[in-house]
């Protein structure tokens, strides 16, 4: 029932908008932004292995491409609303890797301060609402600081990211309906990897593509391939253009697939080996990179340094957090409510 | 300030004018808030005066519309959501409870999420179950909440102004009966400070806590009591959460003895936290009786209305619950 | 943007499977029930005026041909699902009169012994699970009578009406989805009257015709003309037929009109005279009164005679009602929890 | 009966294959109930055992999963229905609050409810404000419902079965850190009486009640303090509606003091309704010392694990309170 993976990435075409309208920087910034994202989480992850870090944790490891693709034109005063799987949204808006280290140490340098954990990270000042520990809970959140955006007059829009699972929730159905009805500046992402946790959308989903539902709202419904990052930021270049001219939502599918399990717990029993490999063989960086290279955006040496500047950010941030302040029991009432003013 | 007589639906939606001219981020939404006027008539003309822009007719969709209050309020702007009735806020207690009052804690404290929800509740309207529910104690259990419950015109203009003015979410408990009430409110803008009680009559026999229209209930109750030689003294509760420990600690210290009159279901209800408050309290030592406790009976509310009245407190149950508290004989 | 009402009858057509598949019994007892509906509700609103019942009331004049099309060929061990707007649904699946206006003025004999009212009157012995006072709150209740019909292999199916404006409540899309997925035995009924409360289907929906969303459930939506009683019922009778070969759910939009206000306190402000004056030219009563001359099947008398019948059941029905038992109020607390097993 | 030590998980399971076996109507729902085994592996193999239809993998929809289960209920089948957490029950609530803890009452008595909701609940697995609420006070407040938590495996196992086997609709509030604890389960069907708390642990110096995981904290500092001579009563509350008033007097009324210890918001939680309880009843008159309150602290839970322990009541704590208690410092 899933798509199958395509076998290669698509042949060098400049004159596509994605090539044509980012600079050598910006492309070099999302590959740098891929890379990041993917050494964060095994990191995490191993740091979780370790004992360093306890709740759980959902890795988006093979979606780096549409968390990307979709915010890397964005500015930090457009909004995002992210979810459970938040750690690649949360670097792609912009957010450091030392912070959201600090944060899954729970320290006081951490995003929440250590008090959200993986599943509450968020970065205000890059306009990350946040992750989201309920299933759908992001999608009236973004639509509402579209509404604040639109009642402002701002030109700025929102984005939600949300799974496959996630739009079977009443708060798909209701956020989108409002959107369109009001026309508001918002971009629905969702990124279909396929699962909610063990079941299938065959098994949870009425229709095969969650972009058919867009019917329902009078709203564009787009399908990309979401492994590929030029797919993706093209059809949210389009969404964006939309949600400025005030013409309203859009909802973009992005067909993807987490090669990990859906959080620590997983035994993967609801799902071949065969299918895992298969789609790893599509992984969004090495195609990205061969596109790079193919295109003529940057050399073998420059890939070269990419990595290795990934590396070292996280590294550092990595001991960064590790080095950081541990919250004191006495503040667990802190933050409850704002004291002074909106902060 | 110049008063002048106003219902208290008239001065909520006063509030909401005032606001609206004090701070273009201020808006309003709901169901049929627009030129229906709201199911109550609170919105009234407002529409007119403010544009559909700034007063929204929201599709029906508690969920959306609540979750869509809360992420613009996140984002900057500061809106007002009516439920039409508080019944369908259980539709969106996801959105109020999960993230609304949970979003600045979870955060560090870099965000704050200053929505107000209007709720209007309470039975003997002939609605029935569905429809008349008081919810104020199930939404008063979570940190993070603020939650009211004006009795009066006045309160209820300066609470309403009150919570588009605090930057954390506040749901306002309006008691569908009292909307047609008069009382003096002032002209200006002022707020109604959240989270402190206030005596509405002196007395020493005893200290009745009540909220809402149930104050009304008990004062007319002190009145009968007063004529059998029996002093009451009736504190508005106001806001149960943050709740006024001190004044009602305060009273029970010179009564001595306590009753609570609320509306809502008596069992886990805010009468259960007052008396808990007291029985943990300095307060306890003074205590020369138990603790009344006069709620909501343990059903949901019914449609006839002999057995409406039935379900909820009234003047003469008051009146003798208390008569039995002063004379011990309880 | 309201369709527009049609100006006369269909012409006579005894081939199409409303009048080859009924017999004149059940054709006048479909009659019989779209006049009780009226005059029931005509009483019901006299009496509210004369201050013989309290709490509000909904109704639906003009709206009978849908309850009773839907409902016409369902058993008892068929379920349904009503709305506030329910006393169509409630007589068009059986229930009697007197018990409904017991109901209403409180008694003991009502069909809820005077604990529910207008809002949530139910007959669970022809299995109309109730009106409801939360809009979309009959939608996974349907669909759960439908899931335990499934579960014991039955043949019955299960009927939810909602309206459009409950069509933009999570509710609906959860529902539909579900049921969807597991092919549950459900036909969703939208009465789209145009108007939820005060708000036009196209300030409050995203699509012009709520049977287009049925697309994002994958089944079958149709659109009839919810005046017209034979329209309705051909509907329902493919629902059914698909429900009951396992199939799954359907989705029918009976476009129609409520002549009167939402309830009590509405003013109308939110629509025209003439758009009101217009639809009552449309009433689906003498609609079908004509078609059932113009085809033979009922003599001018016959029709004279169904009406009298009706006037007599609702007077009687009155009378009845008004010499019911008032409960006590020491029975305040009967049936909160179920003693003795379930009734 | 026959009992052998298995965990509070597998006792659950056993419970519902045993009613499953029982009863053709009784059947499973909820996210990942199926292959999956469950969130907590609570439903582990059952899905193997009795087939897809009736271990139902539901989409993630609680609203319309948990109304599924009511309208399936009152269709005449036996559902039970697994939210993955608790906290998602908030979007399940109107289906729960308005549709079926009103049902019966609303239709006269002419139909009942026969669901089972059950609810992993609790903070400590580092999971944050999200997924570690205790929300037993707010569904605990409402008529129509009764609402249940086990403290060990044999009480799951027959609370899972009384549950299934009552016409109302019943939530058990399943402490997600007694999942893995082990204890003597009887092999048979067996039902745990609803409504009735059970004294854990005989004493003469002060009764404390607690529910779920507090009952074995409340035990420890039992023991801790019973080395210094104090000598604690601990009663295992079980059933929060109803609730068993008439234990706890009686117990009170020996041991003149009373702490009750629960992991939920202190505010209008349990704690609150259990002193309200004494304070308005006979037992009044026998208390010596104020009635102490030990109950999560007014915050969501943090994530970080210290702040976690911080936000509800841990062993040492509860010593020292009720140390307090009993030495006449509070
Ligand atoms: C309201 C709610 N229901 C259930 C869960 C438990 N849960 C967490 S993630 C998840 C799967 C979500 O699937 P999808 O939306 O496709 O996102 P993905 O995990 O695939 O990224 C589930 C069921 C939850 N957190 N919130
Ligand atoms: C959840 C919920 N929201 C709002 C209301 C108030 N209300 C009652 S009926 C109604 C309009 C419903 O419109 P529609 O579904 O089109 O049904 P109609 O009244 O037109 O028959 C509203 C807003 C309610 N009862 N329940
Ligand atoms: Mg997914
Ligand atoms: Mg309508």
């Amino acid at each position: 029932m899933t798509s199958k993976p395509k076998a290669a990435a698509k042949p060098a075409d400049n004159a596509r908008p994605f090539y044509a309208k980012h600079s050598k920087e910006q492309l070099k910034q999302a590959l740098r932004r891929m890379w990041l994202i993917r050494r964060f989480e095994e990191m995490a992850e191993e740091s979780y292995i370790r004992g360093l870090t306890h709740g759980t944790m959902h890795l988006a490891v093979g979606q780096e491409a549409s968390a990307v693709g979709i915010c890397m034109d964005l500015t930090d005063k457009d909004y995002m609303t992210s979810t459970h799987r938040g750690h690649g949204h949360c670097i792609g808006k912009g957010a450091e890797v030392k912070f959201m280290f600090a944060e899954f140490f729970g320290k006081e340098e951490g995003y929440c301060r250590g008090r959200g954990g993986s599943m509450h990270i968020a970065d205000v000042a890059t306009g990350n609402l946040g992750a989201n520990g309920i299933v759908g809970g992001g999608l009236p959140l973004a639509t509402g600081a579209a509404l604040a955006i639109k009642q402002r007059k701002g030109k700025d829009v929102a984005v939600c990211f949300f799974g496959d699972g996630a739009n079977n929730e009443g708060a798909f159905h209701e956020s989108l309906n409002i959107a369109a009805v009001w026309k508001l500046p918002v971009v629905y992402v969702c990124e279909n990897n396929q699962y909610g946790m063990s079941v299938s959308t065959a098994r949870s989903t009425a229709v095969k593509d969650v972009a058919t539902r867009a019917i329902g709202y009078n709203m564009p419904g787009v399908i990309v391939d979401g492994n590929n990052i030029a797919d993706v930021n093209e059809a949210m270049m389009a969404a964006v253009a939309r949600a400025q001219a005030g013409e309203g939502p859009s909802l973009i599918e992005c067909k993807t697939y987490r090669t990990k399990g859906h959080s620590r717990s997983d035994r993967n029993r609801y799902r071949s080996k065969e299918e895992i490999e298969e789609w790893k063989l599509k992984d969004p960086i090495p195609m990205f990179e061969s596109e790079l290279k193919a295109h003529g955006v940057l050399t073998d040496a420059e890939v070269q340094a990419v990595r290795e500047a990934v590396e070292k950010e996280v590294q550092d941030g990595f001991a960064f957090a590790q080095a950081g302040t541990a919250p004191s029991p006495e503040t667990v009432l802190r933050d409850v409510y704002t004291v002074g003013g909106v902060a | 300030m110049s008063t002048r007589e106003i219902s208290f639906a008239e001065a909520i939606r006063e509030a909401l004018a005032q606001a609206m001219e004090a701070d273009e981020r201020v808006f309003i939404m709901g169901e049929d808030i627009g030129v229906y006027g709201g199911a109550f008539g609170v919105t009234g003309d407002l529409v007119h005066r403010f544009g559909d822009d700034r007063v929204r007719d929201t599709p029906i969709a508690e969920l959306g519309g609540a979750g869509v209050a809360v992420g613009a309020a996140v984002a900057g702007a500061r809106p007002v959501y009516e439920f039409q009735f508080s019944d369908f806020a259980l539709l969106a207690s996801e959105q109020i409870v999960n993230q609304a009052a949970k979003m600045r804690y979870m955060l560090g404290g870099k965000a704050s999420v200053p929505v107000v929800f209007r709720m209007p509740c309470g039975s003997g309207t002939g609605a029935a179950a569905q429809h008349s529910q008081s919810l104020e104690a199930m939404f008063g259990h979570v940190p993070g909440l603020k939650v009211l419950q004006p009795s009066t015109p006045e309160d209820a203009k300066g609470m309403i102004l009150a919570a588009i003015d605090d930057p954390d979410p506040v749901l306002v408990f309006e008691h569908k009966l009292l909307y047609k009430i008069k009382g003096h409110v002032p002209e200006e803008k002022y707020l109604t400070p959240i989270g402190k009680a206030v005596v509405r009559r002196e007395g020493s026999d005893a200290t009745v806590v009540a909220a809402a229209i149930m104050v009304h209930k008990a004062l007319e109750a002190a009145e009968i009591l007063a004529k059998e030689g029996i002093n009451i003294e009736v504190i508005d509760l106001r806001s149960i959460r943050p709740i006024d420990g001190a004044t009602i600690i305060e009273s029970v210290k010179k009564t001595t003895r306590l009753a609570v009159v609320y509306e809502g279901v008596k069992t886990l209800g805010i009468g259960a936290e007052i008396s808990a408050l007291i029985a943990e309290s300095e307060a306890f030592d003074y205590l020369d009786a138990p603790i009344l406790r006069m709620g909501g009976v343990e059903s949901p509310i019914p449609y006839n209305p002999v057995l409406e009245k039935a379900a909820v407190p009234q003047v003469d149950g008051i009146v003798e619950g208390l008569r039995n508290l002063v004379k011990g004989r309880i």
